[in-house]
């Protein structure tokens, strides 16, 4: 130990300056979710992964020497090989240019599907919870009676509407899809409508309007993308489905859907077909999920507190 | 405070009762019938229970809530009677420090904003309210380097503040602490109390100041009004209701108070009160201190005791001191 | 009720097999829609339906015997036909059938209050159609019986064929009383009604199984080996493969993807259906140009067709007409009249020239400029079909080919409407003669979607109605079959279905045609 | 309680009401009609459309089929001519239901295992198997998990048989298929409201009382990490319930699962709105037999109009 | 007088996300027999994790002990296995939380789990144990026992909870009652009638109660010894009088400056402590108060300071005892106790 000397005991008396500081960096709100997300192992792997997919669904259809429509009856159902990284189909069709183009016709129904979801709910439910009264019970028998509509109906009518395509299946998901965020959004609304800082705002005179995009709904962002990563696997589901009963897009062009349903009529022949796709959902699936429960943790406030 | 009587009170509260509505058949009578003003620069104190009514009362008199019955002045004028102008200048006039600092202020804001905000609403132009900001914060002992940080980043007292400068930033004349204190730690409540009372020196600030800490509420008020389950149960001024209390439960309260002196402490011999307090739900129709009252008698099941004066600015609801 | 699925009903099927009944299980799709004979408007029904009614005449594997009817007479214009009932027929409750049960039979087919959806079929019979629009009351219609033993029946216009429709169960028999009993509900359940075939509904289990039991008051019951026959709803093809792998079901169909791995115990049968692609040549379409038309034709290579979307388990088509149809002479059609109008692979350089000549009269400079949509439902062959097209008509022609995905009553509706260039469609006559499938293109035709109008094929057709010359009208109906393709190149002809039978190789007398039913299991065995 | 249950019923059969209307407009609206088939002629057609009654003025039909409804007669199938849609559903509702409790036996059993497991032992490397488990779960859709089942179990190894739905053993693949998702989410539910029952203040009590971990987990934790689950269950138990499409088809089991698939492709207009009005009521009812059920696990839980 | 408890050098820290918290450093104190220790400090000093570590109730991980030992009755509590600490929790140690509206189990009856407490206990039947639970219930205040004990916790009010809180503390008859802030949560009234309660059991079953707390007048009303805690470590100690009458630490001091007494002038200014505790991520190397200590001396920054015994009962933890420091009106008389 030291030696102690006298001069050490000179009072300086109170560091007013030190005092009041804070000894913690200024760090921002996204920049701490980014970083608590980026030092989650898991969910920053998930994360990359998904981004891989994402540049492997632009690039590999624009370079690949092969295209997602050209046949050869030579080359049916021809397992994983040189030319064919993930074989071929049963029409001769390259699978790995046409697993990344089902990729991008996926994710963009995914990510389409549930962000307008996640707006449209949002939008939906902070009205519904702010505003309450005869609004709110408007908004939730809808809500009701949405709930209840057959989706497969929806969808045909909307085939006939608009075609047959990626944004048919995005509107038709659309149509029912914001109600979760809206339940969701709604509940949420409902107990920060309450919160002091709510009040503390009207008083200042601060217009509805304003308290909902400023003071509420950053409040609820967190959670709002925490979901959003969650419902896109619920979407490219939906999508499956709809390819399974032949609902889907326009063929040549296809999604991990389309070919996970063809995969699977040949299960017993030419397993890999199915395997590829397959795979490929479940990844993305798994990666989002585990995304969404790093965000959830990332954003969670209580968390926070204990850093 | 002696020529409080012929001045014009700065706000009026007249027979305010504000009842939630449970379900058909359940009302809380979260105030009832409470009637009492506040004059210009002074502090009244509006102490209590937990669930008496007192933030009900706070939040109406600033029109977070639409009062069932009853009116509130403001300046001669009755609030919920508001046109738009009005409206505005009564939101610079009348503001509110909250009891939670964790959760009055936004967590998503930056202190510059939180502070600005009502600087902006009321037409104050960036550069101008940036600057204002920087001056607010000053005053309540905090600096530059905090208005680009987020509140989770303030320990509990210095959020207090921060919820004062906000109060402050549209000059009100008139603030409504709720327990601004209370969820604060000892050795910081000082900081806080210090700020008010220095503020209203300066700037003339009249308070209603909403606590249960009765050693503060002795320290800072002018006047003190007594609450017990949605009514008033007693108002005089500090010193002589601290020297007077008339009322059996302000007695109660009084003698319960925890002295930070292990002499007086030991000493002191508390006026036990049986009982816990009853619901505030379809309370019947009598004093509501009756049943955990030690003098309570028929009468006092029976009957509302009114507000009477019984001293200059003693009022006392309570049947047992009439019949004194 | 139905309350658990569970344990009641697996203790019977092992009472069932340990008893030593004789008994076949295949597989449907799809449940029946209906067991009504008046209402079945599909061939499974017509499948089941021909074991449990006993119609005038029997069609086995095209050959026609007499059932209830021991005999019958025809009149020289071929349009009366004298039905001559057997004696001792019997309903399954014990009461007798008579000839006013198949004429009430035929009646109720054709009432439009019955609103049967097969009822076209009728529209042979005399005043049929004229009947069936509300126009004609009900007792003109041209079936009668003098006496309790004969039916009579008389035809609009003489048709060789029409001795295998009364082999149809839509033309069977039918009780007053039962129909007259449970109204809407008839035959909805095995009690709701009776039976004169060889064998008797005796439980159905919507969408799972129905049990036809032997009749024992069949006037053949002798010949009948069976003792049930059992029809499982299994939807999903390869589920039903794999149940028959585990014994659980005797017949059912492999589906193509998997025809490799089964070669044993298996038979390849034409199921009458007649694939191609109907090319909507209406005056603003695309298609109304006759040199784009034998583009498509010269263009599509079929063998590679057949291979990518069949498997190679169908049959490359080259002509309108199934050539296992019926022709004079008892020779089948396509003995006959052998024709290949258009060639099985593609001819490129022809395809360009007539593309090219195409081109030039439409005046179109880039072949891509011309698009064409090709409509399709969204089952898994038709997208599998309409993808090869599309590729095989891309690459070869250079013109733009979009796929319309749509459901399969949308496709109806876009048909009828004519909105649409192309559709993969097909045809499953009703009765095996070539004019099943030629007088769908009459220029008026009741399902002639395509806008094909040519008077001489009108005349050809109309003219064939009325000879009563057997060769001469089948040689008229080829005469009609050349213009169609050979002058008009009016449509493409893609595929003959051949079904892939999984059959348990105990069963024997299995019998299977193209036309009316799938197959016929009223006269099979299966041994111990 | 009994008027607050006739409340919500009231307030139910309203809902049903619109449901019902904008579906009977809905389905007027898809292409094609039920009786469009490949060999169809326009008196034909027309036949049906008397016999339907579709000839009729829009609102007519509306109110029949409207007084119909509040009769309990949803009318004949237009598929399935002979068929009332009441019996459809009374014929293939008890399948569906049979295989959608065992589903959910399965996935409450192993799914709130896995849930408490993956808690208790959180950051552990059991948390992050459970987690995966739960989380594959709801990463496989149903068609080809079914699939694969069918294949391996059935096919391949032949332990169990492939399709139908007689026996015990032939339940078993499908509750699993149906379950497994179900299972999956009701794990993850159960793992994040149990970590939070794990870090409560009478978790903390009851271990300061001295009790082993087990009897805490079992006495205190489940009972308290359930209630957020049981919300959930309402919409889960009406969906599994009323049947799968997927999983009925593949595993040949005559529930109702494919009804509302087929109905809507075939435009049968009855057996589409009774499909809707069934799966609506059932909805309500699983709601609200919920509800009740919470207020019985969470005695804080009144039952009242109001919200909680 | 025997110890109870004694507590030697603990340390315990939690693992997060931002890094490891230094909840409790270096802590030393014991227990005797029948007495009430008051423990006061700050939100956040660590107060509730060095009372729940005596009794092993912190979350382990993310927490973890770095040292020290917890000798109760001469046997480590650090070292039983998890039989002995359940036979050793409620039994001997038992603990009344900070928030009675959390801390019941919201599910469970109040009988229920005050019964709980005898689980695993032999030779007790049903009706024994309901007897000892409405006994208790009784002694702390509760008078329509039978009633209560069927009901709900969120039927009561939250004094009632509270009872209920302590009457779960108290049935197993342990030797020391851990309090944690008992009645912060409460009014002025029902707090009163709490400590009450409190007070008579310690009078009547001798048992010895840890009082944490951040309300002085709740300390100088009950306790005979007290400990003052700042930023994870005990800055004074000493009897009650000793702490209130002749306060040696610049945070006790402060502590009682900043509050508002009953005779408290109007006119008197408060002086509070100004600024804001220290972050435990990162606590200063010297005094843990130094950045607000209007004494702070150069040495306070970077060296923790050493002990200092001022009576038998009486230390404090501060460079102002030290002989090189100026004269200040917290000089005492010490002896040197040891260095940290
Ligand atoms: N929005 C509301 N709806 C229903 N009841 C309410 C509402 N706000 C307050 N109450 C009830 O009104 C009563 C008075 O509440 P209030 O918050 O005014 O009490 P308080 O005196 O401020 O208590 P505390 O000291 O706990 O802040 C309480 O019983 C409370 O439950
Ligand atoms: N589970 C935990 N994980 C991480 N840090 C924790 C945990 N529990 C407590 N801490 C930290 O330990 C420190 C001491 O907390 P403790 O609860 O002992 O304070 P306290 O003195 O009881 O405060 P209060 O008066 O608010 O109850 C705090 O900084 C807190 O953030
Ligand atoms: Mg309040
Ligand atoms: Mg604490």
């Amino acid at each position: 130990m030291a030696e102690i000397t006298k001069e050490q005991f000179k009072v300086v008396g109170k560091n007013t300056k030190t005092m009041e500081s804070i000894s913690r960096p200024n760090i921002g709100y996204w920049q701490d979710a980014w970083r608590r997300i980026r030092k989650n192992k898991i969910a920053f792997f998930s994360l990359c992964l998904i981004g891989l997919y994402v540049l492997m669904a632009i690039f590999v259809p624009m370079f690949s020497k092969y295209d997602i429509a050209t046949q050869s009856v030579a080359e049916m159902n021809q397992s994983f090989s040189k030319a064919h990284w993930f074989g071929t189909d049963s029409l001769g069709r390259d699978l790995w240019v046409r697993a990344w183009s089902g990729a991008r016709v996926s994710l963009t129904i995914g990510f389409a599907a549930s962000i307008i979801n996640a707006i449209v709910g949002s939008i939906m439910g902070g009205i519904s919870g702010f505003y309450g009264g005869k609004i709110d019970m408007v908004i939730q028998r809808v809500v009701d009676v949405l709930y209840g509509i057959p989706s497969l109906i929806v969808t045909i009518l909307l085939m006939v509407v608009v075609g047959n395509g990626v944004h048919c299946l995005v509107l038709a998901m659309c149509c029912v899809g914001w109600i979760g965020g809206c339940r969701f959004v709604r509940g949420e609304v409902l107990k920060l409508r309450e919160s002091d800082f709510v009040s503390a705002a009207k008083i200042l005179g601060v217009p509805d309007i304003v308290i909902i995009v400023k003071h509420i709904l950053p409040n609820i962002m967190g959670l709002i993308i925490t979901n959003l990563t969650m419902a896109i696997p619920g979407a490219i589901f939906q999508e499956a489905f709809l390819s399974y009963i032949g609902l889907g897009i326009k063929p040549p062009n296809c999604s991990w859907g389309v070919l996970a349903k063809d995969g699977i009529a040949q299960l017993r022949i030419h397993p890999y077909q199915v395997f590829v796709p397959a795979f490929l959902i479940c990844t993305t699936m798994l990666a989002l999920n585990l995304l969404g429960d790093g965000l959830r943790d990332a954003f969670d406030p209580k968390l926070r507190g204990t850093e | 405070m002696e020529n409080t009587e012929k001045k014009q009170p700065l706000v009026q509260v007249k027979n305010l009762c504000k009842y939630f509505e449970i379900s058909r058949k359940e009302t809380l009578k979260a105030v009832d019938d409470l009637t009492f003003d506040i004059y210009k620069g002074e502090t009244v104190s509006l102490v209590g229970e937990s669930g008496c009514g007192k933030s009900t009362t706070g939040r109406t008199m600033i029109k977070l809530y639409n009062p069932t019955s009853g009116n509130v002045y403001y300046d001669g004028k009755d609030i919920f009677k508001y046109n738009h102008a009005e409206q505005k200048e009564f939101c610079k006039k009348v503001q509110m420090i909250f009891q939670n600092p964790y959760s009055s202020l936004n967590p998503r804001m930056t202190v510059k904003d939180i502070v600005g905000e009502g600087l902006k609403q009321h037409g104050m132009s960036t550069k101008d309210a940036d600057a204002k900001v920087e001056q607010l914060l000053a005053t309540v002992g905090l600096n530059k380097d905090h208005m680009s940080r987020f509140p989770h980043e303030f320990s509990g007292g210095q959020r207090q503040r921060i919820g004062i400068a906000r109060a402050l930033s549209v000059d009100p004349e008139f603030i409504i602490c709720d327990e601004p204190i209370s969820a604060l730690d000892v050795s910081i409540q000082a900081q806080v109390i210090n700020m008010l009372k220095e503020l209203q020196e300066e700037r003339g600030l009249t308070y209603l100041f909403i606590a249960h800490d009765l050693s503060v509420v002795k320290y800072i008020s002018d006047r003190v009004v007594v609450m017990y389950l949605g009514t008033m149960v007693e108002t005089a001024e500090t010193d002589e209701l601290y020297a007077h209390p008339m009322h059996p439960y302000t007695q109660a309260l009084l003698s319960a108070i925890p002295e930070a002196d292990p002499n007086k402490a030991k000493a002191n011999q508390r006026i036990p009160i049986k009982g816990e307090i009853p619901s505030p739900i379809n309370p019947k129709n009598c004093c509501r201190f009756a049943e955990r009252c030690q003098h309570a008698t028929e009468r006092c099941f029976k009957e509302m005791p009114q507000m009477k004066e019984i001293a200059p600015g003693h009022k006392v609801a309570c049947h047992l001191v009439e019949d004194k | 009720g139905c309350g658990t699925p569970g344990s009641k009903d697996s203790k019977k099927d092992d009472s069932s097999a340990s008893s030593g009944k004789k008994r076949i299980t295949y597989t449907l799709r799809e449940d029946l829609p209906s067991m009504d004979p008046q209402n079945s408007n599909s061939i499974s029904c017509a499948t089941a339906e021909i074991c449990t009614y006993a119609m005038l005449t029997r069609n086995v594997e095209g050959e026609i015997k007499p059932d209830a009817a021991e005999s019958w007479d025809i009149s020289d214009d071929g349009l009366t036909y004298t039905f001559h009932l057997r004696d001792g027929l019997k309903w399954s409750d014990g009461e007798d059938v008579k000839a006013g049960d198949y004429v009430y039979g035929i009646q109720r087919l054709m009432d439009p209050e019955m609103a049967s959806d097969y009822a076209f079929i009728g529209y042979i019979l005399k005043n049929g159609a004229e009947v069936n629009s509300g126009s004609v009351p009900v007792d003109e219609l041209g079936v009668s019986a003098p006496d309790d033993k004969t039916v009579v029946i008389e035809l609009a216009h003489p048709a060789t064929y029409f001795l295998s429709m009364a082999a149809m169960a839509t033309f069977g028999p039918t009780r007053k009383d039962y129909v007259e009993k449970y109204g809407k509900e008839y035959a909805a359940d095995p009690e709701k009604s009776v039976y004169n075939g060889p064998f008797k509904m005796t439980e159905w289990k919507h969408g799972d199984e129905m049990i036809l039991s032997k009749n024992e008051n069949y006037w053949d019951a002798d010949s009948i080996k069976l003792d049930e026959i059992c029809v499982k709803t299994v939807a999903d093809a390869k589920t039903a493969v794999a149940m028959w792998e585990q014994g659980e079901v005797d017949i059912t169909v492999v589906p193509t993807e998997m025809t490799d791995q089964y070669t044993e115990n298996t038979e390849f049968y034409y199921t009458g259906a007649d694939d191609y692609i109907m090319l909507n040549m209406s005056e603003d379409r695309p298609l109304a140009n006759k040199n784009l038309r034998f583009a498509l034709n010269y263009a599509i290579n079929r063998t590679e067709y057949n291979k990518l979307v069949n498997n190679d388990v169908y049959d490359v088509a080259q002509r309108l007409v199934l050539p296992n149809v019926q022709a004079a002479d008892d020779q089948t059609y396509g003995e006959a009249y052998p024709y290949t109008p258009f060639p099985a692979e593609n001819d490129n350089d022809k395809a360009k020239e007539y593309l090219d000549a195409a081109m030039k009269e439409m005046g179109v400079s880039n072949p891509a400029d011309i698009k064409i949509t090709l409509l399709t439902t969204d089952t898994d062959g038709a997208k599998k079909q309409a993808e090869v097209l599309q590729e095989q008509y891309q690459k070869n022609l250079g013109i733009t080919v979009e796929i319309n995905q749509v459901t399969y009553k949308q496709r109806l509706q876009m048909e009828t409407e004519k909105d649409y260039d192309m559709v993969v469609t097909g045809w499953v006559p009703d009765y095996s003669d070539a004019y099943s499938y030629l007088e769908l293109w009459i220029s008026d035709g009741q399902y002639n979607h395509s806008g094909y109008a040519n008077a001489e094929y009108d005349k050809l057709l109309k003219d064939s109605q009325t000879e009563t010359d057997a060769k001469t009208r089948q040689d008229m109906l080829f005469k009609a079959e050349q213009i169609f393709l050979g002058e008009d190149s009016a449509l493409v002809p893609l595929q003959l279905r051949r079904d892939q039978y999984l059959i348990n190789p105990k069963i024997s007398n299995f019998n299977v045609y193209f036309v009316g039913y799938d197959f016929d299991l009223v006269y099979a065995d299966i041994s111990e | 309680m009994a008027k607050y249950i006739a409340k919500r019923v009231a307030l139910a059969i309203v809902t049903l009401l619109v449901l019902t209307s904008v579906v009977f407009v809905l389905v007027r609206l898809m292409p094609g009609d039920p009786f469009s088939s490949d060999k169809m002629t326009p008196e034909i057609k027309a036949n049906l459309e008397a016999y339907y009654g579709l000839d009729k003025p829009l609102a007519e039909q509306y109110i029949t089929y409207m007084k119909n409804v509040l009769h309990g007669d949803l009318g004949y199938s237009m598929k399935y001519e002979s068929q009332t849609v009441n019996r459809i559903i009374a014929d293939s509702f008890p399948y569906s239901a049979d295989l959608g409790i065992r589903s959910l036996c399965f996935a409450l059993f192993f799914g709130l295992i896995l849930g408490i497991v993956a808690a208790l032992n959180r950051g552990k490397k059991l948390d992050f198997v459970c987690i995966l488990i739960a989380i594959i779960g709801t990463s496989i859709p149903d068609f080809i998990m079914g699939s694969v089942l069918q294949y391996f179990f059935g096919i391949k190894w032949q332990i169990l048989p492939v399709a139908q739905y007689t026996s015990f053993k032939h339940t078993i693949l499908p509750s699993i298929a149906v379950g497994f998702y179900t299972l999956a989410s009701i794990s993850r539910l159960m793992r994040s409201s149990m970590l939070e029952v794990v870090s409560s203040d009478y978790t903390k009590t009851a271990r300061a009382k001295g009790l082993s971990d087990f009897r805490i987990t079992v006495k205190h934790q489940i009972r308290n990490a359930i209630t957020p689950i049981i919300t959930i269950m309402g919409p889960t138990v009406a969906s599994v319930l009323t049947g799968t499409f997927v999983i009925e088809a593949l595993f040949a089991i005559p529930g109702m699962g494919k009804h509302y698939v087929d109905s809507i492709n075939m435009a049968d207009y009855t057996l589409v709105l009774g499909m809707t009005i069934f799966y609506g009521a059932f909805l309500i009812v699983s709601i609200l037999i919920v509800d009740i059920l919470y207020g019985i696990v969470d005695p804080r839980i009144r039952l009242s109009g109001k919200k909680r | 007088m025997e110890n109870l408890l004694e507590v030697k050098n603990l340390q315990f820290s939690f693992r997060t996300y931002g890094g490891v918290v230094k909840a409790v450093r270096d802590v030393s104190f014991e227990v005797r027999p029948g007495e009430i220790l008051g423990i006061v400090g700050e939100s956040g000093c660590g107060k509730s994790v060095t009372s729940q570590c005596l009794m092993r109730l912190n979350p382990e991980p993310p927490g973890f002990f770095e040292g020290g030992e917890i000798l109760y009755k001469g046997k480590d509590v650090l070292k039983m296995n998890k039989k002995e600490l359940r036979q050793f929790r409620g039994k001997e140690i038992s603990y009344i939380f900070q928030d009675p509206m959390t801390s019941l189990n919201p599910t469970m009856r109040i009988g229920k789990q005050i019964e709980e407490v005898f689980v695993g206990r032999k030779g007790m039947s049903a009706a024994e144990k309901k007897a000892k639970a409405l006994e208790i219930l009784k002694m702390v205040g509760i008078s329509d026992g039978e009633r209560r004990y069927k009901q709900y916790p969120h039927e009561l009010s939250g004094g009632m909870k509270q009872r209920v809180m302590i009457a779960i503390a108290l049935v197993g008859s342990p030797s020391i009652v851990i309090a944690d802030e008992p009645t912060t949560s409460l009014d002025v009234t029902i707090e009163a009638q709490i400590l009450d309660v409190l007070k008579n059991l310690q009078k009547t079953l001798g048992t010895s109660i840890i009082l944490i707390t951040h309300d002085l007048g709740v300390i100088a009303k009950l306790c005979d010894r007290v400990l003052v805690m700042y930023g994870g470590k005990i800055v004074e100690r000493g009897s009650v009088d000793e702490i209130f009458y002749d306060t040696a630490h610049p945070y006790t001091k402060g502590l009682m400056h900043s509050i508002a007494k009953l005779d408290t002038a109007k006119g008197h200014k408060l002086q509070p402590i100004e600024g804001t505790p220290p972050d435990l991520f990162a606590p200063p190397k010297g005094c843990p108060f130094a950045a607000r200590c209007e004494y702070c001396m150069e040495i306070c920054k970077d060296m923790p300071p050493q002990t200092y015994e001022l009576s038998k009962e009486h230390e404090t933890c501060c460079w102002l005892q030290h002989e090189y420091a100026p004269d200040t009106d917290m000089r005492r008389k010490v002896t040197e106790k040891g260095e940290v």
